[in-house]
């Protein structure tokens, strides 16, 4: 009874949520309804027993993917209502694309093919269960290659991301750290006697 | 009791969301960035159910991968973004034909 | 939900209220209800009393005395009561909120802000068994929360409608998202030490007959350091106060915030100040392990003994403050991504050698 | 090899550690703040406080109104108005000193040919509202004769130095 109150509360927040992103009118409040989608999510996850993949889509998405969105939204110097044109000429076809869409699949969800049997007792894990664990272990023997290549994207992204925004003032000067903190006396200083002359 | 049928209609519905967000938004390369987000958001919902009530572990290690790639993907689109509007001074879809014949 | 989380869970406080068996949510919930009260309430009395030695602290450096007025009835008691004082004044004065500010995000800032802040206490442990939440995945749920404190900053300083707020913001953005990056790696090296994420099993990994040698601040020295100057740069501590830069952008995300709403962010940073101190001495320092192993009364693990290197870490965080000037935005770049991970990243590659070979005394 | 060397230098937090041995010092040495209600700083007998108007022994006021310290002081907060007096003497109907314009220089003390303005040891006082702050010619020759005195006594040990 309680799970069930909280998945239908979290899962109105994050209908309406996902709604809010779709409509409002400043790209800030929709990034920030974004997140709000994405904490009802992970609750939701961890409902469904997937404490690690909760935690982590908040770390990466909450905590790093989102900042980076509200970051370029807030440094861009963004002309709104230029960008909301057409708003209400699409609502009609966006609505009745979803509406189809939503029909169907719903259709074919409740078609009774995609049920659990009712076993659902069986499905609950005992108290040292560890969800990291079971992930781990399975993310590092059978899917050891895939991991791999997530790296290696990971690592293709940072690549990307930096060599596309990256660019070259030759203009602007830049202390140069290393060299500043590496002087010493010696290399720049040298004590010279020198004898007193007289006029 | 949660059933799979519910947390599926969730994901649909979500999905289904983020496709009408897609259409009305079409201006705004921020919100469709956004939008598809969204989508591999109702798609992971859909592997964590089936991991939960099938008692299989797989459908969580491939939202880890969906969820690695979608990282890069919204990092390199950023990255595109801000480069594009450094170069035009616009996010406008509608201002982005320069290839149109 | 509840199931696995009710079976790892302290509950002497419900007993006495309730004496009676523990069964059902209602019982549950008030239990952990009173549980959270009680974190709530000691973090918050640290948080006054920390801003007092923060101000005692900052007068013995400059040799002056501090605050030494308020007190109770006319007894001055070293000016203990000023945490009080100031807390009447700010809950007392106006919240003026900026014209064409975003007034619904403006007053969330703070809110935001605050919550993570505290939503991080959930799992950290006292002793091996006050705990409020003794979750598998503790030591990854402490990464997500701090990696939120982010959000209250950014839109302090988006909704406030003010340039310099908004400057204080980006910065604040960019820094805290650098510096979340090599605080993460030093806490893989730990994580890898003690092969859990636990945060009790972490502690309880570090045990050991030689003491403090035994703790991991040994052979993740460096990572020790990384982690408490990340700490520092994540709670916008000087020297890695940018963020607020008085002396540039005014006091950058909360220029415009006032009263309660500016004390909340206060408490916010105190908090997670004291967050970062009692996490460096648990995954560091061996938490409420005593330092003299094998001597009767003083080598028994205590709650005392975290609290001791809390405050240690505390008093440090205030002794750098007083010390040294702030680092300027790029130096604070460059240290974050050109020296910090670099070391870390080499050091969970030492770390698993060590982990492998069975190094003793710790990984043996 | 000299950058491995540097790097690994920088590495060590030394000169952090030389700074913070600095401050912990300072942490322990005795503390010399004044105390101020209960304890006060010794004062110079030039000390500029607030201001008065002085009298003859024989109670006659000094200021005969020759409007020099009005013209020396660079902040315009003294005002000054005169008469023929009925004994002949040019004295003044009204001497006001606005304290929130005045500076504290002292110009008008040395203008003065008669030492009638002199600025007192006196510092701690306050308004309440503006007029508070401006200081009449029965306010400034109240202050003289509470002050008389201390400022008799300050005026002789200074003459020495004169």
């Amino acid at each position: 009874m309680i799970e069930q109150t909280v998945f239908y509360f979290f899962a109105g927040l994050l209908l309406l949520a996902a709604t809010m992103v779709i409509t409002v009118k400043n790209p800030v409040h929709a990034a920030l309804s974004l997140v709000l989608a994405f904490f009802c999510s992970a609750a939701i996850w961890l409902l469904l027993q997937a404490e690690f993949l909760a935690i982590v889509l908040i770390l990466v998405y909450v905590g790093a993917v989102m900042v980076l969105f509200l970051f370029v939204i807030m440094m861009l110097d963004i002309n709104l209502t230029v960008l909301r044109e057409g708003f209400s000429r699409f609502l009609p076809v966006g609505i009745s694309v979803a509406v189809l869409m939503a029909v169907s699949m719903g259709l074919v969800i409740t078609s009774g093919r995609f049920t659990t049997g009712g076993n659902y007792e069986a499905l609950k894990h005992a108290a040292d269960y560890s969800n990291t664990r079971e992930l781990g272990i399975a993310l590092f023997t059978d899917y050891l290659y895939p991991f791999e290549i997530a790296g290696a994207i990971l690592l293709l992204a940072i690549v990307a991301a930096i060599s596309l925004t990256l660019r070259k003032r030759p203009d602007t000067k830049t202390p140069k750290v290393e060299k500043q903190v590496a002087v010493h006396r010696a290399g720049h200083v040298r004590l010279v006697r020198m004898e007193a002359e007289k006029e | 009791m949660i059933d799979l049928t519910q947390v599926l209609l969730l994901a649909a519905m979500l999905f289904c969301i983020s496709v009408a967000g897609i259409f009305i938004n079409r201006k705004n390369i921020i919100i469709l960035l956004m939008c598809i987000e969204l989508m591999l958001l109702s798609v992971n919902m859909n592997f964590i159910a089936f991991a939960y009530f099938l008692n299989d572990i797989k459908g969580q290690i491939f939202v880890f991968f969906i969820l690695t790639v979608a990282a890069a993907e919204s990092a390199i689109g950023l990255a595109i973004l801000s480069v594009l509007f450094r170069n035009r001074n616009t996010i406008n879809v509608k201002d982005l034909d320069t290839m149109k014949g | 939900m509840f199931g696995f989380l009710r079976d790892n869970v302290w509950s002497p406080l419900a007993g006495a209220v309730l004496s009676q068996p523990y069964d059902g949510y209602a019982v549950y919930l008030l239990d952990v209800l009173i549980k959270i009260i009680v974190v709530v309430a000691c973090v918050l009395f640290t948080f006054a009393y920390t801003t007092y030695a923060e101000r005692k602290v900052s007068a013995w450096i400059q040799l002056r005395i501090g605050p030494n007025r308020v007190g109770v009835f006319g007894f001055r008691m070293f000016g203990l009561a000023q945490p009080v004082a100031d807390g009447i004044k700010a809950i007392f004065k106006e919240i003026i909120i900026p014209t064409r500010a975003s007034k619904l995000l403006f007053v969330l800032a703070p809110i935001l802000a605050l919550g993570p802040a505290f939503a991080a206490w959930a799992v950290i442990p006292f002793n091996d068994v006050m705990v409020l939440a003794d979750i598998n995945a503790g030591l990854l749920y402490i990464i997500a929360m701090t990696s939120l404190a982010v959000y209250g900053i950014i839109i302090a300083g988006w909704a406030s409608n003010s340039k310099y707020a908004f400057l204080g913001s980006l910065r604040s953005a960019a820094q805290i998202v650098s510096y979340e990056i090599s605080m993460g790696f030093a806490l893989v090296c730990v994580l890898v030490a003690a092969g859990s994420l636990n945060l009790g099993d972490i502690v309880n990994a570090q045990s050991g007959k030689y003491g403090f040698l035994n703790w991991y601040w040994l052979p993740l020295l460096p990572m020790f350091y990384v982690y408490f100057v990340s700490g520092l740069a994540e709670t916008n501590r000087l020297p890695f106060d940018v963020v607020e830069g008085e002396s540039e952008i005014v006091a950058g995300f909360h220029v415009e915030y006032s009263g309660i709403a500016f004390a909340t962010f206060f408490i916010a940073e105190y908090t997670n100040m004291i967050l970062i101190s009692i996490l460096t001495s648990i995954l560091f320092l061996g938490g409420w392990l005593s330092p003299f192993q094998g001597i009767p009364v003083v080598g028994a693990p205590s709650i005392f003994w975290l609290l001791g290197k809390t405050a240690l870490f505390l008093f440090l965080f205030l002794w750098i403050r007083w010390t040294f000037p702030r680092y300027r935005y790029d130096q604070i770049m460059r240290l974050g991504w050109k020296v910090f991970l670099p070391i870390t990243i080499v050091w969970v590659v030492v770390t698993s050698v060590m982990v492998v070979a069975k190094v003793p005394p710790w990984f043996s | 090899m000299q950058a491995i060397i540097n790097y690994l230098h920088n590495l060590v937090p030394l000169e952090l550690f030389k700074g913070m041995w600095v401050t912990g010092r300072y942490l322990f040495r005795r503390k010399i703040t004044v105390q101020y209600p209960e304890e006060k700083t010794p004062q110079s007998h030039r000390f500029r406080g607030l201001h008065a108007l002085r009298r003859y022994p024989n109670g006659e006021e000094r200021c005969i109104a020759c409007k020099l310290c009005e013209a020396v002081c660079p902040a315009v907060a003294i005002t000054i108005e005169s008469e023929e007096r009925a004994d002949g003497s040019r004295r003044t109907t009204r001497y006001e000193i606005d304290l929130s314009k005045c500076i504290y220089c002292g110009f008008c003390e040395e203008s003065c040919p008669v030492d009638s303005i002199v600025e007192t040891r006196h510092f701690e006082y306050h308004g309440e509202i503006r007029d508070d702050l401006i200081m009449t010619k029965e306010k400034l020759l109240e202050v003289g004769d509470l002050f008389e005195q201390q400022i008799a006594a300050d005026r002789l040990a200074d003459s020495k130095y004169r």
